[in-house]
């Protein structure tokens, strides 16, 4: 079992991670969300819900809850707020480096996180399409 | 959410513990005056000789040995390490198989998984959804290809007390020889252990989890016992174990068991004390909670270790650390590997539950006031986590 | 035979130093306040796990390497055989055969020993009377089925420095790769080192020979340099090396590298000049002596090693300790084996002469006094313990 | 290669022994020996010259020369204090274990010293003994 030695990266946290950890914004329900969809399982240690207000092809407001980590919490967070006036379109585009970029770089070890809000919001917006497609048949 | 205060509290004493005092005090002359080399024949090296020698005194009183079957190592998984593939590779003659448990330390399962990968068998038992072991599967389980078995004394997650004893007995009543190894890294100085009632030939401890220094470690090793070195190079005092000893480590080993074992039944008392008053706090002001492992008098004196449901280990710790509490988490976030803990596994946790598993480890120089702060700050980090979580009370 | 006096002159830095000021201090907060465990997420842990970083930074930079090539060991000698072994295993489907010398401290010979009962075939290099060895003898030995070259870099017996870079633009030019390992425990902060100009794939090195702590060694090992782990245990910071960091001790050894290269060239030079008059103030006072190792730019700044014939070198070690003189001997009688020093050995020095031999190793601390007092001193125990000796000079 | 685990004797001399290092008794050349001879070999390291001066079957006088280690030295100077005034049946009963513990008891490594010191008795004792059988014939 030869192995490569390779760094191994450190569960470190950037400071702006620990801000939004502790003052998360857009944490909670949202009251007649548009859309809401969770992602994730509690069995696997994450799980994410997320709702959002979308007027014409706008979000107006997007809000979320966490079963996770501070890598989960930081990066719904982040996510929420980047997508709030943004159009569909736009908040689809969003990559992931945006979103750990915004945070100062996530460890390694959790980028799977910022991968989750990123997988709830395309979710949330992959079922608000079909809605209105279905709501148009 | 809390804003943080002053207070400190340091419930990690199972991950690593801070130096004591007087430890570090009688440590301090060996940088600078009595730096000398053990092996060396003038003053300064008889010096340093004589203070590893005082420190085998101390240790192998504290577990009724003799002080020559003290080996120092650079912590406990150097000693597992040494102890499990010393005695493996020692009698693969006489068979190849072993026992162990599935809840043991990753110390000794990686080892374990080693000798597996050059051709020994080795066998883990089951444990009860407390963390027991079970005797009678061991007794099944040993043949006549058996040479050792490696179970650990106490659950380092859960506090299980592991029947060291009995299984002591069980070996010590064999027609064949069959060795025992206990990895004590987290009993010493928490649980009583006494080599010869439990007849036990190899044990491993560490210094920095009873108040010691970081990089000293020791293997008891019952004379006699046919062990073969793992690492190799050059031997100054410990043929089985090369290298230059670390002498202030060691000498602070010493002294951190001295005061460990002087007084060893009141801190044991004043540890259970808390530990009794942490469990009931917890379980009268927070809803939701699951104990892991025993309670009483099976359970160490300094473990305390529940899942808090519906939110998850690694955020809760991180909002105690935020509020001065360190504690550790059987979350997968938190580890390598992402995967729940094993020994919650094991115990047959679900792994939903086992990721809001929260472990707080005791000290004897915690106090009830510490406490008193964490029931204060606890219950309101898990209200706080559980208004954010999508998962509803009941869920599971 | 003289009267001890108070002045204390250590001059066995070769063995292990004096803890300095400056790496205490550096480390006290880590046994007290910094006493978080690397791996742990909590801000305690975080700051112990920072603090390894510095040090592999300040220990990259001052052999010109990169912060993650530098793993951290309890010495040298762990260090070695991480290397060596771990390098041997990593390879061996693509060779078996291993080059060293004769010179190696024991920490490599043991290993290479191990190797050879485990299948690999290991040349042991000659070297020349000043303990050189021989480049072509090296391009001789090797062949396809070469997989690795282990050369100590100064040779801490007698202060040859070994010619590293040649060594490394030999294996440069090979078609095939066979990797490099240096053993330069002596040589750090003695000797330049340079990773890439040397074109060096694994060195060792270790704190207690540079004013750093007992129980820290590093292993830098090139980036994709396979290597194989030769312990086994629970995973800390370093998958190659398992086990709690000793973080106080690493944290004094980063601040030992830094002191010791601040200044480097200063400190070698002061070096060299204590040296110099120590070798000549030995020529000019006392007859009958050989020196052992090269003269000039080609010697450890730190060493001197003399043959004082006619006397045995463990009865003047013992009345220079009653002299507050420390050093070390190559006499049989001061080790184990009871066999002369095999450096002096494979340098062709006689038995009856290599019994005499007395290494006198510097430091920066040394001082012009110091030396003085050697002077003064050495001289006499020569003197009385000759007049006791039953060889009469010129006898060999 | 199974190692049996057994402590290694440290090299660790008596206070004893330190004494009689610094000051050894009876060291030095004699005047007019009854008998002088040499054990050992410089190049195993130690080797002991032994003189004795004896009347009748007594040891009136005993001085030695060392070249060895400190406990080469100690051993010298109690053999030869411990065999003045003795008769030479007495001196040759003198056993390694009565001469280790004079000195306090010597590391084990050591104890090829306390040998060397009795051998050089014993092959002085034996030489006169020869010379006297010499003279008789
Ligand atoms: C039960 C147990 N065994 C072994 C170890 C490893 O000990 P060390 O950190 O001294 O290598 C630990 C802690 O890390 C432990 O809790
Ligand atoms: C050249 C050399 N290599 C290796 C070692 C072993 O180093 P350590 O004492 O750190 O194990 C030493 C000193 O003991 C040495 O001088």
């Amino acid at each position: 079992m030869p192995v490569e030695y390779t760094e191994k990266s450190l569960l470190k946290y950037s400071q702006r991670i620990i801000e939004l950890f502790k003052n998360p914004k857009n944490v909670g329900e949202m009251e007649n969300p548009t859309v809401t969809v969770s992602e994730g399982d509690p069995q696997c240690g994450d799980m994410m819900q997320m709702s959002l207000k979308i007027e014409g092809n706008k979000i107006l407001d997007a809000k979320f809850l966490s079963f996770g980590c501070a890598a989960n919490i930081a990066t719904g967070s982040a996510v929420t707020e980047m997508i709030k006036g943004k159009t569909l379109d736009e908040a689809e585009k969003l990559s992931i480096k945006e979103v750990s970029d915004s945070l100062g770089g996530l460890p390694a070890l959790k980028m799977h996180c910022a991968v989750l809000a990123h997988k709830t919001l395309r979710k949330a917006i992959r079922e608000y399409r079909q809605k209105i497609e279905e709501l148009k048949t | 959410m809390l804003e943080p205060r002053n207070m400190r509290v340091y419930l990690d004493n199972g991950t690593t513990t801070q130096v004591a005092k007087e430890v570090l005090e009688e440590m301090l002359p060996y940088f600078r005056e009595k730096f000398g080399h053990p092996t060396f024949v003038y003053s300064l090296g008889q010096e340093a000789a004589d203070a590893v020698e005082r420190a085998q005194e101390i240790i192998a009183e504290s577990i009724n040995a003799k002080r020559e079957e003290i080996i120092f190592t650079s912590g406990a998984t150097e000693a597992n390490d040494l102890a499990i593939r010393g005695m493996a590779y020692a009698n693969k003659k006489r068979g190849n198989h072993i026992i162990t448990t599935k809840v043991e330390n990753p110390s000794v399962l990686r080892v374990c998984e080693r000798l597996e990968s050059e051709g020994f068998k080795v066998d883990y038992l089951d444990v009860d959804p407390q963390g027991f072991l079970d005797l009678n599967q061991l007794e099944d389980l040993i043949n006549d290809k058996t040479i050792l078995i490696s179970i650990m004394h106490v659950n380092d997650e859960i506090g299980t007390i592991e029947p060291i004893e009995e299984v002591g007995k069980i070996l010590q009543e064999l027609r064949q020889r069959v060795y025992f190894h206990v990895n004590a890294a987290a009993s010493y100085g928490r649980v009583p252990i006494d080599v010869e009632r439990m007849n036990i030939d190899a044990l491993s401890i560490t210094a920095h989890k009873i108040h010691g220094p970081k990089g000293a470690g020791a293997l008891y090793l019952r004379t006699n016992t046919p062990v073969e070195p793992v690492t190799c190079g050059y031997v100054s005092l410990f043929p089985l174990r090369p290298g230059t000893e670390n002498v202030p480590a060691i000498v602070g080993f010493g002294k951190a068991a001295e005061l460990a074992f002087d007084g060893f039944e009141k801190h044991v008392e004043h540890m259970k004390r808390l530990r009794d008053k942490l469990m009931n706090g917890i379980e009268e002001k927070i809803q939701h909670v699951v104990l892991h492992g025993p309670r009483g008098e099976r359970r160490s004196p300094a473990n305390v270790n529940y899942s808090f449901k519906y939110v998850e280990g690694e955020s809760v710790l991180l909002h105690l650390d935020l509020n001065g509490i360190s504690v550790a988490t059987g979350s997968a976030c938190s580890t390598r590997k992402l995967e729940p803990s094993h020994v919650l596994t094991a115990i047959g946790v679900k792994p939903e539950i086992a990721h809001g598993a929260i472990r707080f480890t005791l000290s004897r120089y915690n106090t009830s006031e510490e406490i008193d702060y964490v029931l204060e700050v606890l219950p309101k980090v898990i209200e706080n986590l559980r208004r954010i979580s999508p998962i509803k009370a009941g869920q599971f």
